[in-house]
């Protein structure tokens, strides 16, 4: 059995498929990245798993149980947990504040204990607060602790992203397109940031364009174009497939030119 | 969560969560309505009552403040005033129960009213919640119009308790039920649920993502609005003796977000501030009798244009306004 | 700085910041009258910025923007329709309620002359599947329809520079190829300068003369279009090398 | 019934001008114009002002009503919420100046012309019967002039190069900038239209029921609920929802007492929200 396993996905917008029959599974500690040319229907995939949208056919499974058509808060606390483009973090927030209310999974006071503020509350307040310092400090944030969300650059931004998702104790982490944007330095230290987290037992699945990015941190790849898998494999044979040339840099063709 | 924070760590975090200046505001308030309100208003009838008005109002205003910590503008309180006096109304008159047990029940009518209809409501944002809301506070009026056959909806005569007789005495029941509110909220916003709020307004999805069950949160806090409004609604059924279904109209509904909106947003003072302010404006503006509610309304739009972020806001402008100068 | 240009179009170092974060910096491209200049890049390295920068979408933080001897970065940006540049948005931005005669119509906006009926018409010649869905509403066009409607409503207001935002996204590669050998016939037909921005990035170079590679907000290399089809490190970046 | 489809179709032609008003200045400016009721009375007051006072005929009072209305509507665009927009502070900023501009003028006209309720005579006499039902002729004009409005209205949407401005600005403002249009000067036109039509609809209904300086609030409810049910920013959503309230309100007056009527329109209005959140032909929101 496949740690999450996605099978025959399919989603209809209306009279446009979106993303047509899907299938495959990602094993535990693996990192497999899914990518294709924009609109290939890779976000409506992520969108799918974190349960975000309802399948209109196929379903997902964790570790064999059925996420599909559970509420995305629901599946987050089952493990699968999602990160958002760019700059989706609480703007009007400091970053450890952004970190800090992420920690709302596997808590042992309720809410109303947290309102009176009973002991166990105060140890899960202190708990967050540690492990928040902790995760922020691992992304190299440490420093920015303090600032306001909306005030910092994008690859902090990027990577305060990341800790949100981190805070939620994913076992699953889905990170849609971590790499956007970045240079060549700045890919580098985020791929190993990435890497890292896998190291900490967490299985990933990315969405990316950066091929470079991917070619160096998969396992495995998946490869869709307008809504259909139409290459799986290693990088190496990914890398090789006349299909994912075609789709990336479009075909060679000797007739369009000046 | 922010006392135990600066409880368990570094005093940097208590002011990376802005506990204190909370704590000092809620002793500076609690000086100001218990210690300088009835100093200078003692024996004043027409004032204190200005006053038990201001603090009965700015607590229905607190409880749309949490409905605006979720991100939803709430034109519905006036319809839980009514829900909460009239049940005052009716078990003080009909079933004879003394006020101080009808308030809790007003509390927990409206509160399970807001339960009942705030699980599909809230899934409405932007001005369709606004609008739905608003259409709620007008359906409560008609609804109490045409199921309560005498005096026009009325409910008349209703007995007051003994400690309540006097102005004093009601002023500073309606203060401590203001400090006991803003106590609460304030604790509440400034608990785990109060960043659980705050996440949901800055962005549904992403607090969807790690974990958080929007659906819960969002009704509780419609929830504590609507029993705040209640409560509100038995205290003024109660101060004047009588409701009507028109006590409560949309022009109500709006001026507890009004009240909210010009103290500011971001502070549970905020609506304090700003119900005492309006209320207070416009009883001083009472000597230019035939200009008072024209220049009322003039100060209002000047306020929001020049003070989005609510009178509260005024030292951080000028702070910065001065900052740029330099 | 001189204060002219003797460039068609020329974008003196300019720089863009999105509250504090610097999209564009001291970035200066120029090109002169009746050619395709490509601008690839990975995303986010500024190539729709400099595109609304150019359109006058966002205010420069810095720099100058020269066009046919006029001052282009003060004028606001409707203005500068009215001058002749057109921009084609990224995401096929149709107006989705409006029938397809009227967001052509939209597209002459600026113009008072009595040819628009006439370049209506051509257009329509030009594009027989948009006449076929004239009083269809924009939205329920394909995405390859839609891609030939934002182009054909840009062409309307017959502009002298047309700005095209990632034309490709998303479409399949026939209809890549129409696209492309649309853009290749509006310049060889009306002369039209042209600014192309893609992540296709063959496609681009292959219509275009001269080409900038963008990363992260600077130009990282130009050359001819040919150069660089053939340059190593531009293979690099797109397919991981 | 004949006599209800009647009071139907005269009801809905004056709300149909009343959420058209409302629904473009939603859809231009993405603002609830909480004024939109007070603009209404304005022009009805107007009107009263120049026939009953000063003794102009009708029309001259119309054609100042809605010339006065559509300028003050002008002024709130570039006044208040064009600063407000420029900030792109909180929606709900704007949705309360406009709360504030419509107490502004509600006490403007308190103290400019009472709270008396204001009416004129009737521009012509008569009732025709049809069937069973009566028909006033003054009714029967008020609702040729706000049919021939309507249509008026769009046809100037859309078939003129401002009116087709004006809607793809409520769709989509950038690309409507990229097309050359100076979305300011639209914006101002859009709203100056909106609250226009508000105060012709206030200067039609004077003759009918009357006006008074309170009426604000009701009306700009109906026009609320009417944009709701069509969906808010679209044209032909405010049209369904003026006749769905029209033909609401003139059933429910024929079979419910009074205030029963609206208690069941409200009602049915809120779990039709919930079922269909974006209204009839809306956008969806959020």
């Amino acid at each position: 059995m496949s740690f999450l396993a996605v099978e025959s996905l399919t989603r209809r917008f209306g009279g446009l498929t979106a993303v047509n029959d899907i299938s495959f599974s990602v094993e535990r500690d693996e990192i497999l990245s899914l990518i294709g040319p924009n609109g290939a229907g890779k976000s409506t995939v992520f969108k799918l798993i974190a349960s975000f949208l309802r399948p209109t056919a196929g379903r997902v499974l964790l570790e064999g149980a059925v996420m599909s058509g559970r509420r995305p808060h629901e599946v987050a606390r089952a493990g699968i947990v999602r990160t958002f483009q760019e700059t989706t973090v609480f703007k009007e927030m400091t970053a450890l504040q952004n970190v800090v209310v992420a920690h709302q999974l596997g808590l042992a006071a309720t809410a109303f204990g947290a309102y009176l503020g009973t002991p166990a509350a105060r140890a899960d307040a202190r708990e967050a607060l540690e492990s928040a310092a902790e995760i922020l400090d691992y992304l190299g944030l440490g420093h920015i602790r303090d600032e306001k969300a909306r005030n910092l650059p994008q690859g902090h931004l990027r990577a305060l992203g990341i800790a949100i998702g981190l805070s939620a104790r994913p076992r699953v982490l889905l990170l849609d397109e971590p790499f956007a944007g970045m240079n060549l330095e700045e890919t580098d230290r985020a791929v190993a940031m990435v890497e890292g987290i896998r190291r900490r037992g967490i299985t990933i699945l990315l969405v990316e364009h950066d091929m470079r990015a991917v070619m160096r941190i998969s396992d495995r790849i998946v490869v869709m174009n307008f809504g259909s898998r139409i290459a799986e494999g290693t990088p190496a044979e990914i890398r090789a497939n006349p299909a994912v040339i075609e789709a990336y840099l479009g075909r060679d063709d000797e007739t369009i030119g000046s | 969560m922010a006392r135990h924070l600066a409880a368990a760590s570094a005093p940097e975090l208590a002011r990376a969560f802005d506990s204190r200046r909370g704590a000092f505001a809620l002793l500076l308030l609690a000086l100001l309505l218990y210690g300088l309100v009835p100093a200078v208003f003692a024996g004043r009838a027409y004032w204190l009552n200005v006053m038990t008005n201001a603090a009965l109002l700015s607590f229905a205003s607190l409880g749309v403040w949490v409905t605006f910590a979720i991100g939803r503008v709430n034109i519905g309180q006036g319809a839980f005033a009514l829900i909460g006096g009239y049940t005052t109304a009716l078990l003080a008159t009909v079933l004879h129960w003394p006020f101080w047990l009808c308030l809790p029940v007003s509390a927990v009518v409206a509160g399970g009213v807001g339960f009942l209809i705030g699980w599909p409501l809230l899934r409405l944002r932007g001005i369709y919640f606004a609008m739905v809301t608003l259409s709620l506070t007008e359906a409560t009026r008609l609804f109490f119009l045409n199921t309560i056959r005498d005096n026009g909806g009325g409910v008349l005569n209703i007995p007051r308790p003994p400690e309540l007789a006097t102005p004093l005495a009601f002023y500073l029941f309606a203060a401590t039920l203001l400090l006991l509110g803003c106590a609460g909220v304030w604790r509440l916003a400034n608990s785990r649920i109060g960043w659980v709020f705050r996440s949901m307004r800055e962005n549904e999805e992403l607090a969807m993502s790690i974990g958080i069950d929007i659906t819960r949160y969002r009704i509780l806090a419609f929830v504590i609005c609507s029993a705040m409004g209640g409560v509100t609604g038995g205290c003024f059924a109660l101060l004047q003796q009588n409701i009507y279904p028109a006590t409560y109209t949309i022009a109500d509904s709006i001026n507890f977000l009004l009240y909210c909106f010009l103290g500011g947003l971001e502070f549970v003072l905020g609506p304090i501030v700003g119900a005492f302010g309006l209320v207070l404006t416009f009883e001083l503006l009472r000597s230019i009798q035939e200009f008072q509610a024209l220049l009322y309304g003039v100060l209002m739009i000047v306020v929001m244009l020049f003070l989005p972020n609510g009178l509260l806001s005024l030292g951080a402008v000028l702070r910065r306004g001065r900052g740029g100068g330099r | 700085m001189a204060a002219t240009s003797s460039r068609y179009f020329e974008a003196r170092r300019i720089g863009v910041s999105y509250d504090r974060v610097t999209a564009l910096s001291e970035v200066s491209i120029a090109f002169d009258a009746g050619g395709i200049v490509a601008l690839i890049g990975a995303n986010g390295a500024g190539k729709s910025t400099f595109l609304r920068a150019t359109s006058g979408l966002v205010a420069l933080a810095g720099g100058e923007i020269w066009f046919d001897g006029q001052r282009l970065d003060r004028i606001p940006a409707a203005a500068r329709v009215a001058m002749g540049i057109a921009m084609v948005p990224e995401g096929r931005r149709v107006f989705p309620l409006m029938s397809v005669r009227d967001n052509l119509l939209m597209g002459a906006h600026v113009r008072r002359d009595r040819g628009v009926a006439r370049d209506l018409d051509v257009m329509l010649d030009r594009f027989p599947r948009l006449r076929e869905r004239l009083r269809q509403a924009a939205g329920t066009l394909s995405g390859g329809e839609q891609e030939m409607l934002v182009i054909a409503r840009a062409l309307m207001s017959r502009p002298r520079l047309l700005l095209l935002d990632e034309p490709s996204l998303g479409l399949a590669p026939i209809v890549v190829r129409d696209i492309a050998r649309l853009i290749v016939e509006i310049r060889r037909d009306a002369g039209t300068s042209i600014v192309l921005v893609e992540q296709n990035s063959r496609m681009a170079l292959r219509i275009s003369q001269y080409a900038y590679v963008l990363e992260t907000g600077r130009i990282g290399l130009e050359g001819a279009s040919q150069d660089l089809l053939n340059e190593e490190r531009v293979r690099e970046l797109y397919l991981g090398g | 019934m004949e006599q209800v489809i009647i009071n139907g179709a005269i009801l809905s032609a004056n709300y149909a001008l009343i959420a058209l008003g409302i629904t473009l200045i939603f859809g231009i400016m993405n603002v609830l114009n909480f004024a939109h009721g007070q603009l209404f009375m304005i022009g009805g007051l107007v009107v009263y002002w120049i026939s009953a006072v000063v003794g102009l005929p009708y029309g001259v009072g119309v054609a100042a009503a809605t010339l006065s209305v559509g300028l003050i509507g002008m002024a709130m665009e570039r006044g208040l919420f064009a600063r407000v927009m420029a900030e792109a502070g909180r929606e709900e900023n704007a949705m309360l100046l406009a709360v504030g501009t419509a107490f502004l003028l509600e006490n403007a006209a308190l103290y400019l012309f009472g709270e008396k309720q204001r009416g004129i005579p009737p521009m012509v006499q008569g009732v025709y019967r049809l069937g069973a039902a009566f028909l006033p002729a003054n009714r029967l004009v008020v609702f040729l002039i706000s049919v021939a409005l309507v249509i008026a209205v769009l046809v100037f949407v859309h078939f003129t190069r401002t009116g087709r401005a004006m809607r793809a600005l409520a769709q989509d403002r950038t690309a409507t900038t990229l097309m050359g249009v100076d979305a300011g000067r639209i914006s101002m036109l859009g709203f100056g239209l909106g609250a226009a039509l508000a105060g012709i609809a206030g200067a039609l209904l004077i003759s009918v029921t009357g006006v008074n300086a309170g009426v604000g609030a009701a009306i700009s409810t109906k026009a609320f609920i009417m944009i709701m049910i069509g969906g808010a920013g679209v044209i032909g959503g405010a049209l369904l929802g003026a006749l769905a309230l029209g033909f609401a309100e003139a059933v429910g007056y024929a079979l419910f007492p009074g205030s029963v009527t609206y208690l069941i329109i409200f009602v049915a209005l809120i779990v039709f929200l919930l079922v269909r959140p974006q209204g009839i032909m809306g956008r969806p929101w959020g």
